[in-house]
């Protein structure tokens, strides 16, 4: 069957700031180094383009306009798809299915910097006529989940630094991941809960980063000198548009998602199956809901495994190695390409100070933050078949 | 260029803009619009009722996700709601913190799915639980608009 | 790119359905979105539960006035629980839906997904025009308060000049595609007019008009896509997508000979190639080139090489591109006559291939003898094109 | 059967009737010029126009990129190009940016820049509307027009217009 591997990958961040670049030279910059990766001209070698992008992120109406000399694109097939970047890449995953493209691009950018109204931008994402009279910062959706998850599952506030701590520990070795940090428990105790039950160290800060991914077809990549990275399957799925219909703690989109690409990759038990997983974690509880509905742990217990440290870089399981979110920051919509970076690091035993002595198949899981309910779930392999 | 860069803030330039349109006035569909005027004119809550799968949900909407038929009935519902959940809010859509902290919840309400997230009021934080009992204070009828500003917030029963 | 194997997997249109466009709807984007998607689904005689994904089209943000718009409309597109994006190439975007939704279905992993292109324009105040202040470089452009109309005039009057096309010849077409219209079921802009109504119309922004134009407007418009397995077990007359193409050119539209549009003959191209077409005027029985403003189906006629550069008028002129003509250009009435709700008219172009390769467009009914139609949109900052080409039988 | 859904206009004189919920939104942006507009935005201060020239293609970018979308390479030097240009095309606008009518109309157009192997800039041209619609402005030579030194802030509109060399007849 028509495989479909990464054999490019590049980028330039991520960071809290970027003003030395325009957002286009940003992605010039990400792009170079991608093609550079892989050894291909964009201008003969690539079938088609994608790019990820959303106007109101850019600062500009129908971006798409400004998607294209800079990733060598003119006159050739180049598109915006409007999703999370993981999901976009899926895209591009299916047109190299079609038999019909060999080599396709994905890009994604974050230029959160420059955003001057994000909670604005935000809200502007969210129903008009049932969910933006409040006026309140939209995170206060992710407060009442988190406060519903340890209610429902008898946790004590505190406990949700766990994740914090383990996250922005695991990024110091990570030298991509700005927002680490040698915090622990007792420097989040008594932090304000800005967002309560969350503080502001639960909640992973914005980023700007610039990726591209270039993927082919097996035939393509037995003739360049790569080491491809196989996409042995990936799914995206979105629950409801309207927040207001859906469950505080809702497992529903991340099952769909988890059970379709273990199925799609005959994985019966993810946990054993898989070596580590790069899993949204843009807040602290997120993390939790993501490991329970992609059921490596049981509904309730993701937190008590936290604790033990099933998950850490030594654990049985480990997530988020790279520091996740919460030491990367969330370059917006890029966030999955991020991971897919990671990842793929990982796997081509390139992750240096981080690298996990066995890292074959990754899990990887991103969700598009709120309002949304879209999430997006791949597993990653350094081998032609699992 | 990306072989050398200009490095001096001094020199480098940010540009503001803004990509705003004066105002947006949003239809509210047929039956959005039923739901806004029997807040307005009745301070009452409805649902949207779905005939073919027997449920009731709020947003409203002219369809069911559920079973992808058209819906075009509202039905009253009970307005005693419970809280699903909770927080205490500080900082505003504009990112700027409130004079005020604001209790906000998730609440649900009987036989029907979905529900609303509104303010909460007349309660003290130490007071607040999840499940607790809640209903709508609606503002004077001369000042509602038909819209869900029209309740001022919610309470607990007394 | 390997455009000339066959396809691995076949890909069908079985089902088409719209909401009537108008200045302004009542519905909620979100029920739009339904309403489309619920018609097609009925034309194809399908339940929303066989659907496996769903591709919504939509153009900018602004319009609506929702961030992320793709995420909110995924309700309306009934794609709870499914796998459902959005792809955005501007004013292209209606018909990128569809090629967008064909590569789920060629690429195997989906059997039945439903394509939908909405487009709520009557939400952003003081008018819709102003919105589009935005789509211009933020920093070179966007600081000398252009009104979008300035770009497709100057496309225009540089066309107009390069081939020497007077502005009688271009009025044509509106009057052909707002009398097509009289017959399309959805229509806003329809009307019996004559060359001089066009040409006294208001002067916008010279050489632009008001009758130039199409109207803003309200509506959505969606298709159902099949696998062959699937298609067949539907209908028996499915329609083929036999060919898709799509690029763009450089941002610097100011770098580019606006006369001519290159990016549409390399999409043209691409199409062809991939549908075997290589003599597309003999072998296309009509053609829904994208027309918001009149001038631009001449433009659109001569990139998909159904015309020679500037000769397209003398075809308008001589009646080829009558429904009765040769080659029938727009037979639904196009964007001029039926509205132009930005990525739902371009949906509505690929709506009218289906209803017209299964004999199903009542009075717009064209002759097919080849069974080849072609659809056509355009966008962005005058540097997008998507095609696709379909087949009857 | 064409499968056409009946939604529910609003007509222009039902307009008020109908409830609606209003929003104003607030989208505001720093953006980062980044390397090459930020030369070019103070070099327009200066009363200069500067480009970036591609040795591979040999064209002269205006405004200027670190890359060349043709050769897909980075551009090689810093070039002062001339504020001088032919028109290949202009328009004349008797309409704001809202749709509403001018007080005033405004002639804008294409200018191509000479000596830089086709960038074009895109400006407001001092001529009357008749030089546009009969074409004559097409193809003659403009020249920049600018502000004042000390009125100058780094902005396109440091340019006041192009204005034609040659009087028009």
């Amino acid at each position: 069957m028509n495989e479909v591997c990464i054999i490019g990958i590049g980028s330039y961040g991520p960071s809290p700031t970027s003003n030395e670049v325009s957002f286009r030279e940003g992605v010039y910059e990400a792009a170079v180094r991608a093609y550079s990766d892989c050894g291909i001209d964009p201008r003969k070698d690539v079938d088609a383009f994608i790019a990820c992008e959303e106007d109101y992120n850019v600062g500009i109406s129908i971006s798409n306009e400004f998607s294209v000399d800079q990733l060598g694109a003119r006159l050739r097939p180049i598109c915006t798809v409007c999703s999370e970047s993981l999901a976009v890449l899926a895209s591009g995953y299916m047109l190299i299915k079609t038999g019909q493209f060999d080599v396709v691009v994905v890009e994604s950018h974050s230029k959160f910097s420059n955003i001057d109204t994000y909670e604005k931008i935000l809200e502007f994402a969210m129903d008009p006529l049932y969910e933006r009279y409040l006026e309140i910062h939209p995170y206060y959706y992710a407060s009442l989940q988190a406060r519903y998850y340890l209610n429902k599952f008898n946790y004590n506030e505190e406990d949700l630094h766990l994740v914090t701590v383990k996250n922005k520990r695991n990024g110091l070795k990570n030298p991509r991941a700005k927002f680490a940090s040698n915090l622990d428990l007792k420097d989040l105790k008594n932090a304000p809960k800005i967002f309560d039950p969350l503080t502001t160290a639960d909640i992973a800060p914005n980023s700007d980063a610039f990726y591209v991914i270039v993927l082919a077809s097996k035939d393509f990549a037995e003739k360049v000198d790569s080491k491809p990275i196989w996409i042995k399957s990936i799914y995206w799925c979105s629950e409801t548009s309207s927040l207001l219909l859906r469950d505080l703690y809702d497992l529903k989109p991340i099952k769909q998602v988890s059970e379709k690409v273990y199925e799609k990759s005959n994985i019966s038990n993810p946990r054993n199956q898989l070596d580590f997983a790069e899993i949204d974690d843009r807040f602290a509880h997120s993390e939790l809901l993501h490991l329970e509905g992609a059921n490596f742990v049981k509904q309730g217990e993701a937190l008590k495994e936290v604790s033990m440290g099933s998950f850490d870089y030594e654990g049985d399981f480990p997530v988020n190695v790279s520091g996740g979110y919460l030491s990367l920051g969330v370059p917006l919509d890029a966030g999955g390409l991020s991971r897919v970076y990671e990842a793929c690091l990982q796997l081509r035993k390139e992750a240096g100070r981080m690298q996990l002595s066995n890292a074959k198949n990754a899990f990887i899981l991103t969700w598009r933050g709120i309002p949304t309910s879209t999430y997006c779930a791949a597993i990653l392999s350094n081998k032609g078949s699992i | 260029m990306s072989f050398e860069k200009e490095t001096k803030e001094v020199n480098l330039r940010t540009y503001k803009i803004n990509m705003e349109a004066e105002e947006y006035s949003y239809t509210t569909g047929n039956l959005g619009e039923q739901f806004f005027l029997k807040i307005k004119n009745e301070g009452k809550l409805t649902a949207a009722y779905c005939d073919k799968c027997n449920v009731r949900f709020l947003p409203v909407r002219g369809f069911c996700i559920l079973c992808g038929n058209e819906v075009k009935s509202l039905v009253y519902i009970d307005m005693e709601g419970v809280v699903e959940s909770f927080t205490i809010a500080k900082i505003s859509s504009k990112g700027e913190e409130f004079g005020k902290e604001k209790i906000i919840a998730y609440i649900k309400f009987p036989n029907t799915l979905g529900g609303l997230l509104h303010e909460l009021k007349n309660v003290k934080i130490e007071e607040l639980k999840i499940r607790m009992k809640v209903h709508p204070v609606f503002k004077e009828m001369k000042e509602r608009i038909g819209s869900l500003t029209d309740i001022s917030y919610f309470e607990p029963k007394a | 790119m390997k455009t000339n194997i066959n396809f691995r997997n076949r890909v069908a249109i079985i089902g088409a359905g719209m909401t009537i466009f108008r200045r302004k709807l009542k519905d909620t984007p979100q029920e739009l979105t339904y309403q489309a998607t619920k018609m097609a689904l009925e034309s194809a005689g399908m339940d929303f539960k066989d659907v496996e994904a769903c591709v919504i089209g939509s153009a900018p943000d602004a319009f609506d006035g929702v961030h992320m718009k793709g995420e909110h409309l995924s309700d309306g597109a009934l794609a709870y629980l499914k796998p459902v994006k959005r792809v955005f190439v501007g004013g292209a975007t209606g018909v990128f839906t569809a090629i967008s939704a064909w590569w789920h279905v060629a690429s195997g992993m989906f059997d039945v997904v439903v394509a939908v292109a909405e487009e709520k324009m009557s939400s952003a105040k003081p008018h819709p025009q102003a919105v589009f202040l935005h789509i211009w470089d933020p920093i070179t452009e966007k600081p000398l308060n252009p009104n979008l109309i300035w770009i497709f005039a100057m496309e225009m009057h540089r066309y107009m000049h390069k081939y020497n096309i007077k502005k009688e010849d271009i009025a044509l077409v509106s009057v052909k595609n707002k009398k097509n219209a009289l017959d399309h079921p959805s229509a806003s802009a329809a009307g019996k007019y004559t060359v001089e109504d066009v040409l006294n119309s208001e002067v916008l922004v010279y050489p632009v008009q008001r009758l130039d134009i199409s109207p803003v407007t309200d509506g959505a418009a969606a298709i159902v896509l099949a696998s062959e397995k699937v298609a067949r077990r539907y209908t028996d007359s499915p329609v083929w997508i036999e060919g898709v193409g799509w690029n763009l050119d450089s941002t610097h539209w100011t770098s580019r000979e606006l006369a001519y549009p290159l990016y549409l003959e390399y999409a043209g191209n691409m199409a062809y190639k991939m549908a075997n077409i290589d003599n597309p005027r003999k072998q296309l029985d009509f053609a829904e080139v994208y027309d918001p403003f009149n001038y631009k189906e001449l433009h659109h006629m001569e990139g998909l090489k159904l015309a020679d550069k500037g000769k397209a008028p003398e075809m308008v002129r001589e009646g080829i591109t009558q429904r009765d003509g040769d080659l029938p250009i727009c037979p639904s009435g196009g964007l001029l006559g039926v509205g132009n709700p930005i990525a739902a008219a371009g949906m509505m172009k690929v709506c009218e291939l289906y209803w017209q390769l299964t004999y199903q467009a009542d009075k717009r009914q064209v002759r097919i003898k080849n069974g080849y139609g072609l659809a056509q949109a355009w966008g962005d900052l005058m540097q997008v094109s998507t095609v696709i080409i379909t087949r009857g039988g | 059967m064409q499968k056409i859904y009946q939604s529910t206009p609003v007509k222009k004189e039902d307009e008020g009737k109908v409830l609606e919920i209003t929003y104003k939104p607030e989208a505001k942006y720093s953006l980062s010029a980044g390397q090459a507009i930020s030369r070019f935005l103070n070099e327009l201060k200066k009363g200069r126009l500067i480009g970036r020239k591609c040795n591979n293609c040999n064209r002269i970018l205006v405004p200027p990129r670190v890359y060349c979308d043709i050769c897909f390479r980075p551009t090689n030097e810093w070039v002062y190009v001339k504020d001088e240009g032919i028109v290949t095309t202009a328009v004349v606008s008797y309409i704001t940016v809202d749709a509403r009518k001018a007080e005033k109309e405004q002639v804008v157009g294409v200018i191509q820049l000479e000596d830089t192997n086709g960038a074009g800039i895109f400006h407001r041209i001092n001529v009357y509307p008749k030089f546009v619609m009969n074409r004559k402005i097409f193809g003659k030579k403009v020249k920049a027009v600018w502000k004042e030194e000390e009125e100058r802030v780094g902005d396109i509109n440091d340019i006041l217009y192009f204005q034609p060399v040659e009087e028009l007849k």
